[in-house]
């Protein structure tokens, strides 16, 4: 059977055992589910932070991680993939990102769903912004993301 | 040429998008840099620090010593903080 | 606010949602979700498998689980953790086991849901038989499954 | 002492858990297997590779050069193969 690719970019939440079963409803090849949720977190260090507003470039957001999405195909054997990422305003508790792999086996699964986070965090083309008490502010770009981005870079 | 701007680099310029007709003299990412820069204030604001910038042509992240010949669409962001 | 860990060896399936939203429901310090879940799948290489029976060890699985949920919370700065395996009599596209690490942080996520997935391949006492057309057989283990587990040992 | 059996361990004995009471020469893991070894056909075939078997005391896993003394339940399986 082919692989599932979905991608989507949206304001809505999301449900994950709706995507968990929309991958493996049917299948018998699935061996490894692999989903990794990114949640909106109400402090960074010592600052409250009241919510964040997530911002993205449409046409090349969806592009670049297909592209992404590509590459974890040809990389490891998945037999399915979904990456949905919320944009607009998102408050604390909530929902931001779910990257989903779906693999016969454990391994494949892990890196794929590593590699797609590690990629979406350091260059996919998405910005939050952070509303705090003493007012609102970009949030500034971590060289340890790079850093774990690079390590899926081939030599 | 279209140019599109995101986040603080598009609050700091005050708009999302434009169409722009920058000199032959303009041949890289780096000399659009340059030359936008020299278009006001808020634009001289945006692009103080080049270093920090991050550039795509036409949905593909470029490096910035790219040639911008051909490209429809030239983007400005800062470093990405998606995920 | 404390770590909730959770470990449940069940006959009975389970609900993928249901476990993010018990370790994650009205707080605001998780950042990161990782799941991992097991699947039955309908062939081995080139065989079929109609069904696979789980056996476990009563009391020693609870207890060896439970040590590694202790060592994942002072390996890693986590939140929660929930792992559950079913045993008994599963078809191909059931689920088999479960693993859930919740963090503010997605390596720490990741990291845990891995090392917890890769000892219970290698070290708790569960057993596999597979029910296949012709006869039923003990899965073997699998060599790369005690390397993936020696990966975690310090040296 | 309490000895438990699981898998195909459990199969070949034909019993899932005995009370057994070795000789004081039955030190080890590694002796208690020779012993049970000793008993009969079936355990003779459960335990004809015993580099295969692996054994726990007490709930917990231990190597096969283990003294027994004190346990309660000494536990015999394969390989195991969860997850």
């Amino acid at each position: 059977m082919a692989a599932n690719v979905t991608i989507r970019i949206q304001q809505a939440d999301f449900d994950i055992g709706c995507e968990i079963a929309a991958l493996t409803e049917g299948r018998i090849d699935i061996g490894a589910v692999v989903t990794f949720s990114g949640i909106c977190r109400g402090s960074e260090g010592d600052e409250a932070i009241t919510a964040l507003t997530l911002e993205h470039y449409p046409g090349m957001a969806e592009a670049e991680i297909a592209r992404h999405t590509e590459t974890a195909m040809s990389r490891w054997p998945l037999t399915g993939l979904t990456v949905i990422h919320r944009v607009g305003r998102i408050e604390p508790g909530e929902n931001i990102v779910l990257v989903l792999a779906a693999s016969a086996h454990r391994q494949a699964a892990f890196q794929a769903a590593e590699f797609l986070m590690d990629y979406l965090k350091a260059n996919a083309p998405f910005w939050k912004r952070e509303e705090k008490p003493e007012g609102n502010s970009w949030v500034d770009a971590h060289s340890h993301d790079d850093d774990a981005a690079a390590r899926w870079t081939k030599s | 040429m279209k140019v599109k701007y995101f986040a603080w680099v598009r609050e700091r310029i005050g708009k999302s998008e434009e169409t722009v007709e920058p000199p032959a003299s303009v041949r890289t990412v780096d000399d659009l840099i340059a030359w936008l820069a020299g278009q006001g204030e808020t634009y001289a604001h945006a692009f103080e620090t080049p270093r920090v910038i991050r550039a795509a042509i036409d949905h593909a992240h470029v490096k910035s010593d790219t040639a911008i010949a051909g490209a429809r669409e030239i983007a400005f962001f800062p470093p990405m903080t998606g995920g």
